[in-house]
């Protein structure tokens, strides 16, 4: 997160990526060069229900302003039934921080194949946008954490 | 085709005819099929082509006995019965187009006509 | 102290034209830990590899980040390098500054800082990676085929013929399956029993192979290369190992009255049975529901004309245990019950059969020696109405929603068949669709209409009365002619729609496969991976996986085969060793990881421990299997106190990611 | 009741049915009932407790008391079954090794809400007919029973024991509670004000960790907070980030294994209303995945470790309720 004057707010987004489709996704809009910001920093999962809550949280912490969770289609997992679980793990702690009043669009669940490269770009481009419209993450971060 | 009365038949029936996959055991099934210009499996393909002037035109109409065999045999559930039940109620409602006008009201206001005949006299049409 | 070691790639202009990689390598050179940070043209080059095998010796690295492509591209080509030069491979770590970086944007600043970010998260990461070692596991070099119909048999002889031991367990009496009921087969009207019969005589004869007939498998235990497995063999109350399979008992044995389920109840057997002449193994077995003897003590007939002594009715289940290596499912198929269609009046009419029984009554073997006769009357059918898709395709509340494949071929072939040989019967088929993609499929379908001048009616028959004359009123439409038909059929067969045995579900949950709504096996890809199940050292043959004719299934028995052996040539299996394991001192045995687990790879045991106020405890605690988990970390996220983890995606590795990329 | 359950305890004591009790023995005040455990008659006669003070949950004993020698004896009001249940599902107990007597539930009394009528120095607390006769040091004071019940007892969801061995009085049925109300209120409202709600709360915590400590769900060897290789431990909150994050992985942690006993409210020492994340999820797994009461059963599928194909998309979130 950067917020300058005379800059328009970046915001910073950690993208969580299941290595069989969604992470191969991200590469796919690499190579057809299909653009996407610079603030999505992408981390490697094996499998999206690899993703911890507790990783969500902490990159909110630590100055995250988005956090986007990207895996195989509900049936296609590597791991035949590891979405299932993301998917009801992810929609209750969602459902919490929504409860709790942080903003809903901070948050979101795509699922990308390894061959929708284009939905990688456009998913990212949308997440960024959204985010952006929502300014710096101040519900829950950690004071200490925050750049100057 | 006429794409309103297809969603008004749609609607009225609750039926899906997309999942009707043509193998005509309703129309093996119907026990007044000879007395039918227009056949159960006919039903169902002309709604969904939405060609349903045809049908509402029809004698066909009334001779499905609403017996519902077709309903009870469908391997796909898509229940023929309620959709000629559905163009039928299309046909009623459209017959004559002679509903009362609100303009016509005042003379025709009678002491001992009971109330409820006007309000029915609106919905009602004559055949 | 970690000593880590920074590979920044060119990839020519790949990643030179949009991020300043001397830049980011001279940024990554400040990182803590870091100490060696280069740039090179080409990393993945020969040259590239040898600066990073190089840089591992001369500065004694401990971690190795390397800033290139993805790692779905070229993280087992350094990982290889960094073995060759003596570290650990799985101490290497790739930021992919390529794909997700260079290619997508266009800025060199902002690209640049990016790239410096994800090399930052790379290093973080490195530095709690951990030395992997993959694990071996041994291989058993026996096979397990469960169910011996042409899928089993098939699958046992090519795994007989690599030179491996397979045992085939069979729940009937008799391997043969439902091959063994038919009585030509499509599209070249072949007797089945000519080329079954053979190949179950060989499997019987070959060294290698053990059927358990009459047999079920109760418990499975272990993982790939090593399950244990324990088959309940039924008692028969005849001695196998005696039985000549002379069958004198079964001339001689009073109860006569037996429905007889190879001829599918057509006619009837005796209580202590031989299932067909062909059985193999070819010996007696006494129905217990039936034979006197076993229910009230009175008869022994059998026991008394047996030669050779071979009655037992003392005979107790057996259990044994054994070991495999691979275990294939070829659990087959079953027509449906029909009770739920009224409508052709299955239930009331002897003379409205299914196909299957069709083939028993036209098998030279069958109730009727071969020769086609009505069933209430024995007389000669004039009329014969076959109806296509009876279940199949339907709506989920009316029946199977998936089309049973083999029935338009069979039909066909009956059609023929009859035709063939009563020209004077008329045939009437009704259908949907005539489905016939296969080799010489619509050729045979064709000839059936030209040259056999059996009557193929498009529509389906709504209903079927059986009349006061012994006919069968038909009333059907035809939907070409937009008429209804109405025909007095002699007789009604109808193309019932196949299903999975029953005994396939629990067998699945024994398994830890997976299975569909229909409860048929689902593979490991649908494409790519047809006949091997999500569970490794499971693998699919046959109809168990989805409907399929004859050819399909010995060529998809023969490919499972072909899959076990590549196993059972293993003398042991490498294990990823990026999995889950458990931190005994934490885990509280809640058992949630065990149920979001899709391989089945933990178990629970009790283990003691010291408690802090110097007692002992014992506590269930949570044991991964390296050799069956794969590493999707399901487990990790379900596990509430934090115990359980994995190797190379730990949880403090992946914060440490976050927290580089959020700083 | 209390003499009924005293001579129960003492009768499975005698015979060897049992060798321990776990029940509730006073306080330094007579409102201050604790859990205790009970190895003799003598024990029992001189402390044993049951009154309308008597609301603490005692299944979570049973996780370190089935560990010892010999069978235990519990006494548990429906509520505390429901407990009990999931702990013997997740094999935390050990059914074989607990006697388990049902005795009715409450509604027990809240001595906060007594106090807050300004009603102070209290000696003793009795129900007559549904009027509290409150002596007190500075003489008898009186108020209406109905008026002093804990939150979790005026939204009770069942009289029902799910586990028992013996049962003390009739068993009742599951009830119609209003439970969800108040999470509804919550949900319509703007983010906004559930942000500035929760943020009332939740700064009040002080991280005494008693929500956690007396919760029959969090029974973990160690838990996450408390490890410092889990990456996020905390002993104490410096940070209003730390003092969501802890309230969230713990409900998240207890999400479809929470019976709803309501104890983390009733013990929070800065009322913080905690029993209300729990309710969110399962409100949220009641709407989405089906009727599901943690504890109702031994066998069945937890929600979190459980699925379906069509399961709703996370996005549901952004769809419903106030934004």
């Amino acid at each position: 997160m950067q917020m300058n004057e005379n800059k328009e707010f970046e915001p910073l987004i950690v993208a969580f990526c299941c290595n069989w489709c969604s992470y191969a996704g991200a590469d796919l809009s690499g190579t057809n060069r299909l653009n996407y910001p610079t603030n999505v920093k992408i981390i490697r999962v094996p499998c999206s229900c690899r993703v911890n809550p507790m990783f969500i949280l902490r990159a909110f912490q630590r100055g995250a302003d988005g956090v986007i969770l990207c895996g195989c289609h509900p049936g296609d997992c590597h791991y035949t039934s590891g979405n299932y679980f993301t998917r009801r793990r992810m929609t209750l702690l969602f459902s919490m921080l929504d409860f709790l009043g942080i903003e809903r669009d901070r948050t979101r669940v795509e699922w990308v194949s390894a061959a929708e490269g284009a939905k990688f770009a456009a998913t990212m481009n949308e997440f960024t946008e959204a985010v952006k419209k929502l300014g710096p993450n101040r519900r829950l971060e950690d004071l200490r954490c925050r750049k100057q | 085709m006429n794409k309103n009365l297809k969603e008004q038949v749609l609607r009225a029936s609750g039926v899906n005819v997309l999942k009707c996959m043509r193998c005509g055991k309703c129309s093996g099934t119907c026990p007044s099929y000879d007395e039918m210009e227009y056949h159960p499996h006919q039903f169902v393909y002309m709604v969904e082509k939405g060609d349903i002037e045809p049908l509402l035109n029809s004698k066909s109409l009334y001779k499905c006995l609403t017996c519902f065999a077709c309903v009870e045999r469908c391997p796909r559930n898509v229940e023929p019965a309620k959709v000629v039940e559905a163009v039928r109620l299309a046909a009623v409602r459209q017959q004559g187009n002679n509903h009362m006008s609100p303009a016509q009201l005042p003379e025709m206001l009678d002491d001992d006509l009971p109330q409820q005949a006007i309000v029915t006299a609106f919905r009602k049409y004559v055949k | 102290m970690q000593r880590i070691g920074v590979f920044v790639c060119h990839c020519g202009t790949n990643i030179a034209a949009t991020v300043d990689v001397k830049a980011v390598a001279e940024a990554l050179g400040h990182e803590p830990g870091v100490v060696i940070s280069q740039d090179y043209q080409y990393m993945c080059s020969e040259s590239g590899q040898n600066l990073v095998k190089n840089a591992i010796k001369e500065h004694s690295l401990t971690g190795v980040v390397i800033c290139s492509c993805s790692p779905r591209m070229h993280e087992n080509t350094f990982r290889k390098a960094a073995a060759a030069a003596g570290l650990n491979p799985y101490l290497v770590e790739i930021a992919n500054i390529r794909e997700q970086c260079s290619w997508i944007h266009k800025d060199i600043a902002t690209a640049s800082e990016k790239a410096i970010i994800l090399g930052r998260a790379a290093i973080a990461k490195v530095h709690l990676n951990a030395p992997l070692i993959a694990g071996e596991s041994p291989v058993a070099k026996r096979a397990l085929v469960i169910g011996g119909g042409i899928a089993g048999i098939q699958t046992a002889l090519d795994i007989a013929e690599a030179g491996f031991d397979v045992d085939i367990v069979e729940k009937q009496p008799t391997i043969g399956g439902k091959m063994a009921q038919i009585d030509k087969t499509f599209p070249t009207l072949d007797c089945a029993a000519c080329i079954l019969t053979p190949k179950m005589v060989e499997a019987s004869q070959n060294e290698k192979i053990h059927i358990h007939s009459f047999s079920e498998v109760t418990d499975v235990k272990g993982f790939v290369g090593n399950f244990t497995v324990t088959i309940k063999k039924k008692a028969r109350f005849v001695d196998e190992t005696k039985c000549t399979g002379c069958g004198l008992c079964t001339e001689k044995c009073p109860m006569k009255k037996v429905p007889n389920e190879f001829n599918m109840g057509l006619d009837n057997r005796t209580a202590i049975y031989i299932p067909f002449a062909q059985a193999v193994p070819k010996v007696a077995t006494i129905d217990p529901n039936y034979c006197m003897m076993l229910k009230n003590g009175k008869c022994g007939v059998c026991s008394k004309v047996c030669s050779v002594g071979a009655i037992n009715y003392k005979q107790q289940d057996r259990f044994i245990e054994e070991k495999y290596g691979a275990i294939v499912v070829a659990t087959g198929f079953n027509p449906i019950k029909l009770d739920k269609y009224d409508e052709f009046a299955y239930n009331q009419s002897p003379d409205v059969v299914t196909s299957l029984e069709l083939e028993r009554l036209m098998n030279a073997a069958g109730p009727n020696g071969g020769t086609l006769l009505r069933p209430s009357d024995k007389t000669h059918p004039h009329k014969i109405v076959f109806v296509q898709c009876v279940g199949s395709r339907c709506d989920d509340s009316k029946g199977k929603p998936y089309c049973s494949k083999i029935c338009c071929m069979y039909t066909a072939k009956h059609a023929m068949l009859i035709r063939e040989k009563y020209p004077d019967t008329e045939v009437y088929v009704f259908y949907i669709d005539v489905r016939t993609p296969g080799k010489n499929f619509d050729e045979f379908y064709r000839r059936a209409v030209e040259q056999y001048n059996v009557h193929y009616i498009k529509g389906m028959v709504g209903k079927v009365t059986p009349k006061s004359d012994g006919k069968l009123a038909v009333q059907a439409s035809d939907l070409l002619s937009n008429e209804q038909l109405h025909i007095d059929a002699d007789m009604v067969v109808l193309a019932a729609a196949i299903e999975p045995d029953k005994t396939a579900r629990p067998l699945a949950t024994m398994l830890t496969t997976q299975m569909d709504t229909n409860d048929f096996f689902t593979e490991a890809h649908p494409k790519l991976r047809p006949v091997e199940s999500a569970t490794a050292g499971i693998f699919l043959s046959g109809a168990c996986q989805g409907p399929k004719d004859i050819p399909e299934t010995v060529a998809q028995a023969s490919a499972a085969a072909a899959k076990a052996i590549g196993l059972l040539c293993k003398n042991s299996i490498t294990c990823n060793p990026c999995v889950a394991h458990s931190d005994e001192l934490m885990c509280n045995g809640c058992s949630s990881c065990e149920k979001v687990c899709p391989y089945g790879a933990i178990t629970y045991i009790d283990k003691e421990f010291r408690m802090p106020d110097r007692t002992t405890a014992i506590r269930r605690v949570a044991s991964v299997n390296p050799a069956v988990c794969q590493g999707c970390g399901a487990c990790t996220v379900a596990c509430p106190s934090g115990a359980m983890d994995l190797n190379g995606f730990s949880n403090s590795q992946i914060m440490a990611e976050v927290d580089a990329i959020c700083k | 009741m209390q003499e009924a359950i005293i001579n129960k305890a003492k009768q499975l004591l005698a015979d060897g049915t049992v060798d321990r009790v776990i029940g509730w023995k006073k306080g330094e005040f007579a409102y201050d009932i604790t859990p205790a455990v009970f190895g003799s008659a003598e024990e029992i006669d001189a402390d044993f407790v049951y009154d309308d003070f008597t609301s603490a949950n005692v299944s979570k004993y049973l996780v370190k008391e089935t560990k010892k020698e010999g069978k235990v004896l519990v006494f548990l009001k429906p509520c505390d079954t429901y407990s009990l249940n999931q702990l013997i599902k997740e094999h935390r107990v050990d059914r074989e090794k607990v006697y388990v007597v049902g005795i009715p539930g409450g509604p027990k009394l809240d001595i906060e809400k007594i106090k807050a009528k300004g009603i102070s120095g209290i000696l003793s607390v009795k129900n007559e007919n549904y009027t509290l006769k409150i002596e007190t040091i500075y003489g008898e004071e009186t108020m209406p029973f109905s008026e002093a019940i804990l939150d979790k007892c005026a939204s009770c969801k069942s009289k029902k024991h799910v586990v028992y061995d013996e049962l003390i009085g009739e068993d009742g049925e599951v009830l119609e509670s209003n439970r969800f109300d108040m999470v509804e209120q919550l949900e319509n409202m703007t983010a906004e004000e559930r942000y500035n709600f929760w943020r009332e709360q939740l700064s009040k915590c002080i991280r005494c960790n008693a929500c956690r400590n007396v919760c029959p769900a969090c029974t973990c060897e160690k838990c996450v907070f408390d490890n410092p290789t889990s990456g996020v431990e905390n002993k104490a909150a410096s940070d209003s980030f730390e003092e969501n994050m802890f309230h969230i992985i713990r409900a998240f942690h207890v999400a479809g294994r929470c019976t709803d006993c309501g104890e983390c409210s009733r013990v929070c020492p800065q009322n913080i209303p905690l029993h209300l994340l729990n309710r969110k999820f399962i409100k949220d797994i009641n709407s989405l995945y089906g009727e599901y009461q943690a504890g109702e059963d031994t066998t069945s599928r937890a929600p979190l470790t459980n699925y379906t194909f069509d399961d709703c998309e996370a996005s549901i979130v952004h769809e419903r309720g106030v934004e």
